[in-house]
């Protein structure tokens, strides 16, 4: 019997380009797992947070760090987070946020559901501008500020990472017309 | 048009999707021996005002909220923005 | 006076100068046998039928405005048949051939313009829905042609048939569709019935209507109380404010549906083609602007305008269907408010109270049906019985379950 | 100098010289000129022929509110019809082409119309081409539509790129005038995030048109001070060139940037970005438009507005004639008179309406009081005028002042009107403003600069004080002009010709009169009889004149008379801007299915469903015929092994104590009992009873759950579970979330799928018929240790499963199925062999689930359970969806051997005449049946499963396709589901 192996491949294939001052390139290291606070569970899933990650509960629209697995915790919806971290077992985030919350969150493994672009330099936000109707001024995106919205008919999460840095992350299936989109901006911008 | 979400701030409205008169929270009882014609009214009939409107939307490309937005059909001024959870557990809504 | 060639020429060789006033500017009386609110395309028709196919004429038709300012002086001048279901289908054929008769019968050029109706398709499933459809019509004797890719290219050359997002597989082709100009239509019915004796009141709008016992004795309006033994309401895109005068809660949203023109261009595009993969429709007019539209903005509101996105959303089909227009400059846009009903189809039907009438929820579909919408309901009021094509749009139909709802959309108006 | 009427000073660039064409002539300009002082300056004065009478026109304008000198602009695709030349700004190698005309502009053929005119009177065309009726579309209509129009489409594809753009700021300044610097000047130094958007490519507004000096320093200067300035500011964004056109809801503005347009080719940069602008507030500095005056004969080349007169003398550095003559009813006239003999050009005449002593002294020109222009010659230019008195004066430009109206468009762009202002003759912004709209300036009646400089810094600093943010207290700059006194005065009485009220439209003074005679006295019927106001240029120039006239006529105010209401967009937009990006391929995102490339490295053919690309079918060497590839996908299934990617089912994840709770709600059928480790078919109802999806549904675990949909409805399930999650039953604890996206998933079907699979799903998992029966579920590991899910369900009507993997294994894991499944010549099938199948297999799909059919409909009304609170049960009882004699799910089959059934098609019986009231129902899907050897359909017919055996007749004249079919069970194949459980 032969032995049958299944290899990975990203939606990108570790997409990265330079345009102008801006540099683009896939993110593929990092999973990323939804955990969905149970009914009258807030206590303790911020216990769970904290002991399991290192973190505190980001309100939505906000993201915190915690200090275990690199992990970022994405305020997504009332009762739901995103976490965002470097895997123990890629094909298993799932269980590893599972086990550091235990019974605190009901989890489902998001990383194959969602590309991830990181955008970075100067005149990321003019190229964005093209896009995103998001303001992404820095009074009222600050740091670590997170938003879904839609560009160019997709939906897209936006995370700031940093002055010139954002992480942008859109449907798995629409990767290759994410990526037109955002790069297409950039040549629009470029001098 | 701008939603302002109760959570996240001002929107474009373009990211919402709009279902309509937030009268569709007060679902009648199946069981009531009226329910025929409940449901009825519950789906079909509308007061359609011309001024102040309570209606759903949901944040579909956003935090997937469903909200009821306060506004005026003649106007499109928006007075007020809820999380529809808030406002169905307040009606009386639980499980 | 009767218009013609010759008319014309008199008029013209001396100056213009006898031209008489379309219609007359009579006060109200203080009692009609027949009053019917909404001066509209509905409205105007029903009391023209009434007159010329009833024989009725002590008539009222009260407009709050100027006669022809709701949605027939704002819509996108589209005329067709071509609708599957047994409820619609035949109603909108005898409304197909009375605009065939219409000028003539009027004497008033609407220039009623059968250049043919494209409906396109893009998918196996939109492909097998169009024959449907198209079969349905043909059993109704409206007419309709299957067009394959290749016949379409024939046609519509200007249609992107090589960088399409979503293939153009053929289109359900309605020869005898087209549009129609839309003001001259009421004016047209205004003359008609005016001069047949129906009195036409501008700037007199209903505020209350006068209900004793259940019956509708006629109408409190800002000229004074106007007493009737029969009252209609046909004010869609205000039905449910009106109606709310009578007390009636109705299965209607009001909605806005925007529209707009391109400045005047040489004759580019043939009758009317509709998207069948997003939201957009084209006609040319006769002075040459693009007119077009979409879907409406989808949330409720009577303020006769929309939004942006909505304008980019029809755009973006335009440009995906028939990228030559790109150039085309949009002049002007603008917005209607229109009924939405809550199977997408219109009620011609009695009510409630006695005497009281009621034809709406038209949906962004009441141009068309304006002569078969008039004719319906002046149907309805002289005989007691609901026209034959019109049986089934009754107000009632959400109680018993017969809905009309050609797109399969269920019970939510902005979805039809 | 290039042109014999350039004169000295100016806002163009001497040092260079550009190169155009206008109708074939080779002809210069300089940087800084449009298409029209470009043209002015070379004495071109014909350019153009109105749209009824073919009359010949001039510039009239330097403005977007110009009616008559609209050209094509550009050749080949990028030819753009009806461009004002007037804001055309000019570059190298421009090409112009005048428009609107049959054989030349200089003899039109179609300027007969012109000698019929008297019984081309308004409307005229409702009483006439009546008869014979057949010959409107074929005769009359394309004649009149050949004639009417403007310019032409090129009839290609836009070869230009578009985009668009979102900006966000505190203040919005529409208008880079006297009134929007000084406003942007105090709001810049404030800190404010400031855009300042100006239609013209030069910013400054009349203050480069006029010679008034702001601060001591002429105007011109002034102002590029002051733009300067705010470049430097951070927080300030200038925005040339890009109008303002349109005001929405909640701040919301839309602007037109023109970024290619000056240029000679956009060299792969978007030619216009349309912008969302995203404003606190707002102030609308957009200036007003000068009205000409009626008189007879105002129409010809060489009239023209005095501003634009004064515009092209001191902006463009150009004469516009050589003997100019003045017609005013205010001082406006009079300093055109002064401006033009300031720069050399020798005046005429001043003629002024009003009684009095001359405001000014002008040499060497007749100067006329309380005098009247009643009528003008030339043909293709003006040569002279003539006087009420009869005085005839002989000069080539006429420039006309007959006052100022505010440009108060986007006040009223959410339905507020404009209120009539006697002191200055004009509307200004009535007090329903859009929200967070303020008005400065002339917009809002404030007519001199030194008004507007005062008023634009007023509004900025109440905005401010708004906005919460503290003034800068900076002095408003000062400028010393005086009012000039506009007059109430419209049209010339004594004037026997016809007096042009609507250049572009021809719509004159006796169109109105007209109009009123006939009963078309409100303003909107009067603007839809005449066409007054309905050319490009909205009627910027000629609305005001018509509205005091009909006044005149019905012996009301202009107050009460009103105007029409005003519409975005403020200039017209090109249909490519509103629609950006999204045309040809990009018009909507596409969704690529895991094994993608792998099928396209097959050689599959794709389809679209929804936004996804789908494998159609995999043709193989040798198939010439689509039905060949499908035949041997479906044979190959049904006999041994096919694999197909069904990833693009919605799925759900569906975890909380109360999950199975909420799944049998939302489903018709029962869920709450539904065991771990199983998987249920369920059936959804619309609350109207309406069934609208269906799928499968999977109990992982006592509290989790992961549901199937139908491709189309993933997004409105998702949706309106949400709703159901938050809005009616908020106390259950259930949470959802989209896996779609996460899973690639293959269906595995065929008697030897089991074998197939045993090869690579790790050996720790048991899938024997008996471990893992017809229904279950686990999750497992493939290959290795891979996590998947195996869903043992069947669409196809074999033994089947779905297998799951993370969607990074996707395009691995269908190669490794067809390579372990080579033994059993396993094959990939699209969604056409997905579809025969589930035909033959008598399951409903998008064809029936249509969103006008019931459970009933399709025979599961047994499964609508009546003992539990589910979404749709109620209403699913009316009477009318469950009459006896309803349509039913049926299967048919041809009687001839070899007919072949077409979707579609309506059912007749055999002898019934083909009419509505006959019409029995419907065919809904149909495929041949490589199985069956036959075709074979699915469809809806009255009371079917009580005439099984029947005849009728499928009827699709449409395709000319009349063939007898019989009704049979819908379910062809294995009608008692022995194989799924084999």
């Amino acid at each position: 019997m032969p032995d049958w192996k299944l290899s990975a491949r990203a939606p990108l294939d570790g997409h990265e380009r330079n345009i102008g001052t801006v540099a683009v390139a896939e993110v593929t290291d990092l999973a990323l797992v939804s955990a969905a606070v149970p009914r009258g569970g807030d206590e303790a899933f911020a216990a769970a947070l904290a002991g399991g990650f290192g973190a505190t509960r980001p309100v939505t629209g906000d993201s915190t760090l915690g200090n275990r697995h690199a992990a970022r915790v994405l305020g997504m919806q009332p009762d739901q987070v995103f976490i965002l971290f470097a895997p123990p077992d890629p094909d298993r985030p799932a269980g590893t946020v599972a086990a550091a919350l235990a019974s605190a969150a009901y989890v489902t493994d998001q990383s194959d559901s969602w590309v991830i672009l990181r955008m970075t330099g100067a005149g990321v936000r003019t190229a964005l501008e093209r896009i995103c109707p998001l303001d992404l001024d820095d009074r009222v995106f600050p740091l670590h500020r997170v938003a879904r919205t839609a560009m160019e008919h997709l939906s897209v999460i936006v995370l700031r990472d940093g002055a010139d840095s954002f992480l942008l992350m859109s449907p798995r299936s629409s990767a290759r017309s994410f990526r037109h989109a955002v790069e297409l901006s950039l040549e629009h911008v470029s001098e | 048009m701008i939603i302002d979400h109760p959570l996240l701030g001002p929107r474009d409205a373009a990211e919402f999707v709009y279902l309509g008169d937030a009268c569709l929270i007060d679902r009648p009882d199946p069981g009531d021996e009226n329910a025929a014609r409940l449901f009825h009214d519950y789906l079909h009939i509308r007061d359609n005002p011309a001024g102040e409107h309570r209606e759903l939307w949901f944040h579909e490309h956003g935090d997937r909220s469903w909200l009821v937005v306060t506004r005026n059909t003649l106007t499109h001024e928006i007075v007020r923005v809820e999380l529809a959870r808030d406002v169905a557990l307040a009606r009386g809504r639980d499980r | 006076m009767r218009y013609s060639v010759l008319q014309i020429l008199k008029e013209g060789l001396t100056g213009n100068r006898g031209w008489k006033p379309v219609w007359r500017e009579p006060d109200p009386k203080r009692h009609y046998d027949t009053v019917i609110v909404g001066g509209g395309g509905h409205g105007m028709a029903a009391a023209y039928y009434l007159a010329t196919v009833h024989g009725l004429t002590d008539i009222a038709v009260l407009e709050k405005g100027w006669i022809g300012c709701g949605n027939v002086g704002r819509n996108t001048t589209i005329i067709r048949s071509n609708y599957l279901l047994p409820g619609n289908e035949p109603f909108y054929e005898l409304s197909m051939k009375l605009w065939e008769g219409l000028e003539q019968d009027i004497n008033y050029n609407a220039m009623v313009s059968q250049r043919g109706l494209i409906n396109l398709f893009h998918t196996d499933p939109q492909r097998d829905a169009a024959v449907r459809r198209g079969n349905a019509m043909l059993l109704a004797g409206a007419g309709a042609v299957l067009l394959d890719r290749d016949a379409l290219r024939r046609k519509c050359p200007f249609l992107d048939f090589d960088n399409e997002r979503f293939p153009i597989k053929g289109g359900l082709w309605q020869p005898r569709g087209g549009t129609v100009r839309h003001d001259a239509v009421v004016w047209g019915y205004a003359r008609g019935a005016d001069q047949r004796g129906v009195d036409v009141i501008q700037n007199c709008e209903v505020t209350g209507f006068d209900i004793r016992d259940g019956v509708c004795r006629g109408v409190e309006t800002t000229r004074g109380a106007i007493g009737a033994d029969k009252v209609a309401v046909c004010v869609a895109g205000s039905s449910g404010q009106v109606m709310g005068l009578a007390g009636l809660r109705l299965p209607i949203e009001s909605h806005v549906l925007q529209a707009c023109v391109t400045e005047g261009l040489k004759p580019a595009i043939p009758g009317v083609i509709t998207f069948g993969a997003g939201h957009f429709y084209v006609s040319q007019s006769d002075k040459g602007g693009l007119v077009f539209g979409g879907d409406i903005d989808g949330y409720n509101t009577y303020a006769q305008r929309g939004n942006l996105p909505t304008v980019e959303d029809v755009c973006e089909g335009g440009m995906a269907l028939m990228p030559m227009i790109g150039r085309a400059r949009v002049l002007r846009m603008w917005g209607g408010v229109v009924d939405m009903s809550m199977d997408g189809s219109p009620f011609i039907d009695r009510t409630p109270v006695e005497g009281l009438f009621f034809s709406g929820g038209w949906c962004y579909g009441g141009f068309k049906a304006v002569p078969a919408g008039g004719y319906c309901l002046a149907h309805l009021m002289a005989t007691g019985a609901p026209h034959r094509v019109a049986e089934a749009m009754r107000l009632d139909r959400f109680v018993t379950g017969a809905v009309i709802d050609e797109k399969g959309m269920g019970a939510q108006a902005n979805l039809h | 100098m290039s042109g014999p009427f350039r004169l000295d000073g100016g806002a163009i660039e001497r040092g260079r010289t550009l190169a155009f064409r206008f109708d074939g002539r080779r002809l210069t300009g300089r940087p800084g000129d449009t298409l029209a002082s470009a043209l002015l300056a070379n004495g071109v004065r014909l350019v153009a022929r109105s749209f009824k009478y073919h009359r010949p026109r001039g510039v009239f304008s330097a403005g977007s509110e110009e009616p008559n000198a609209l050209v094509e602009l550009r050749s080949g695709a990028y030819r753009e019809p009806n461009t004002r030349a007037t804001v055309a700004e000019l570059f190298d190698g421009l090409e112009a082409t005048s428009q609107n005309y049959l054989g030349s502009l200089r003899h039109d053929l179609l300027a007969v119309n012109d000698l019929l005119a008297p019984f081309l009177s308004a409307g005229f065309y409702y009483k006439t081409f009546m008869w014979p009726r057949s010959f409107w579309e074929r005769v009359y209509e394309p004649a009149i539509r050949a004639s009417a129009g403007l310019g032409r489409l090129s009839g290609e594809a836009d070869p230009d790129s578009y985009d668009k753009g979102f900006l966000h700021c505190d203040l919005l300044i529409v208008g880079a005038g006297p009134a929007g610097l000084a406003a942007a000047l105090e709001a810049g130094r404030s800190g404010a995030r400031v855009i300042l958007a100006d239609e013209d490519f030069l910013m400054g507004g009349r203050l480069n048109a006029e010679s008034h000096e702001v601060n001591g320093r002429p105007g011109a200067a002034w102002a590029a001070d002051a733009v300067r300035e705010l470049a430097s500011v951070h927080s300030v964004r200038l925005m040339p060139r890009t109008t303002v056109i349109g005001a929405y809801d909640h701040g919301v503005y839309g602007a037109l940037e023109r970024r290619t347009d000056h240029l000679a080719a956009a060299r792969g940069k978007p030619r216009q970005i349309l912008w969302r602008l995203y404003t606190r507030r707002a102030i609308l500095c957009a200036g007003a438009s000068e009205r000409p005056i009626a008189f007879g004969g105002n129409d010809r080349p060489g009239i023209m507005l005095a501003g634009a007169v004064r515009a092209y003398a001191n902006r463009f550095a150009v004469g516009t004639g050589r003997r100019v003559g003045v017609f005013t009813n205010n001082d406006d006239g009079w300093r055109t008179a002064g401006d033009l003999s300031a720069k050399g050009v020798p005046i005429a005449a001043v003629i002024d309406v009003r009684d009095g002593e001359p405001a000014a002294a002008v040499a060497d020109a007749r100067i006329r009081m309380n005098s009247r222009v009643v009528t003008t010659w030339g043909r293709h230019g003006l040569r002279g005028i003539t006087l009420a008195t009869g005085e005839r004066i002989a000069l080539d430009c006429l420039a006309v002042a007959g006052g100022w109206n505010p440009n108060v468009h986007l006040t009223c762009h959410h339905g507020g009107r404009p209120v009539w202002r006697d002191a200055i003759a004009s509307f200004v912004p009535g007090d329903r403003l859009p929200g967070g709209m303020s008005v400065a300036g002339a917009a809002d009646g404030c007519l001199t600069t030194a008004g507007a400089l005062a008023d634009g810094h007023r509004a900025a600093v109440a905005a401010l004080g708004e906005l919460g943010l503290a003034a800068a207290a900076g002095e408003p700059p000062v400028a010393s002009d005086e009012a000039t006194g506009a007059a109430s005065f419209w049209h010339v009485r004594e004037s026997r010709g016809r007096a042009w009220l609507d250049l572009q439209n021809d719509v004159t003074v006796k169109d109105v009169e007209l109009a009123h005679r006939e009963g078309f006295r409100s303003v909107e019927l009067l603007k839809r009889y005449t066409t007054l106001g309905m050319a490009t240029d909205q009627g910027r120039t000629a609305n005001v004149l018509a509205l005091a006239i009909m006044a005149g006529l019905t012996g009301r105010t202009i107050q009460e008379t009103g105007t029409t209401a005003f519409r975005p967009p403020y200039t017209p937009v090109p249909i490519a801007a509103f629609a950006g990006r999204s045309r040809g391929k990009d018009f909507r995102p596409t969704r690529l299915t895991p094994s993608h490339d792998w099928a396209e490295g097959q050689g599959a053919v794709f389809v679209d469903a929804g936004m996804w690309l789908r494998a159609q079918w995999f043709p193989r060497s040798g198939e010439t015929h689509w039905r060949q590839s499908v035949d041997r996908e479906v044979t190959d299934t049904r006999g041994s092994v096919g694999i197909c990617d069904v990833t693009t089912l919605g799925k759900i994840d569906i975890q909380g104590r109360d999950a199975a709770e909420f799944l049998n709600r939302i489903y018709a059928n029962g869920f709450a009992k539904l065991a771990v480790g199983k998987v249920r078919y369920g059936l959804m109802l619309r609350e109207d009873g309406i069934a609208y999806d269906d799928g499968t549904t999977a109990r992982l675990a006592e509290h989790h759950f992961v549901m199937t949909t139908t491709t189309a409805n993933a997004v409105l399930v998702f949706r309106n579970m949400e709703f159901a999650r938050q809005c009616l039953w908020p106390g259950l604890d259930v949470h959802l979330i989209s896996v779609t996206e996460q899973w690639a998933q293959y269906a595995v079907a065929g008697p030897n799928s089991r074998r197939l699979l045993e090869k690579i799903v790790d050996p720790e998992h048991d899938i024997s018929n008996e471990a893992f029966p017809f229904m279950a579920c686990a999750e497992i590991s493939v290959c290795g240790g891979t996590p998947a899910r195996l869903f043992r369900i069947s669409f196809s009507g074999e033994l089947a499963y779905e297998l799951a993997v993370a969607a990074r294994y996707g395009e691995a894991l269908m190669e490794v199925l067809l390579a372990a499944g080579e033994e059993f010549d396993a094959v990939a099938y699209g969604t056409e062999a997905l579809g025969v199948m589930r035909i033959e297999k008598g399951h409903a799909a998008g064809n029936e689930l249509n969103g006008q059919t019931t459970a009933r409909m399709l025979g599961m009304q047994r499964m609508v359970s009546k003992r539990k609170d589910c979404i749709g049960n109620v209403l699913s009882e009316r009477p009318e969806m469950n009459r006896d004699d309803g349509m039913e799910l049926m299967g048919f089959k041809p009687l001839g051997s070899g007919d072949e059934l077409t979707a579609g098609a309506h059912l007749l019986a055999l002898d019934a005449p083909a009419d509505t009231v006959n019409d029995e129902g419907w065919i809904s899907s149909v495929a041949y049946s490589p199985t069956l050897e036959t075709s074979i359909g699915l469809g809806f017919v009255r009371q079917g499963h009580a005439r099984i055996g029947e005849t009728l007749r499928a009827w699709d004249a449409l395709q000319g396709s009349d063939v007898r079919v019989e009704i049979v069970s819908p379910h062809f194949h294995d009608p008692d589901g022995e194989l799924l459980r084999a």
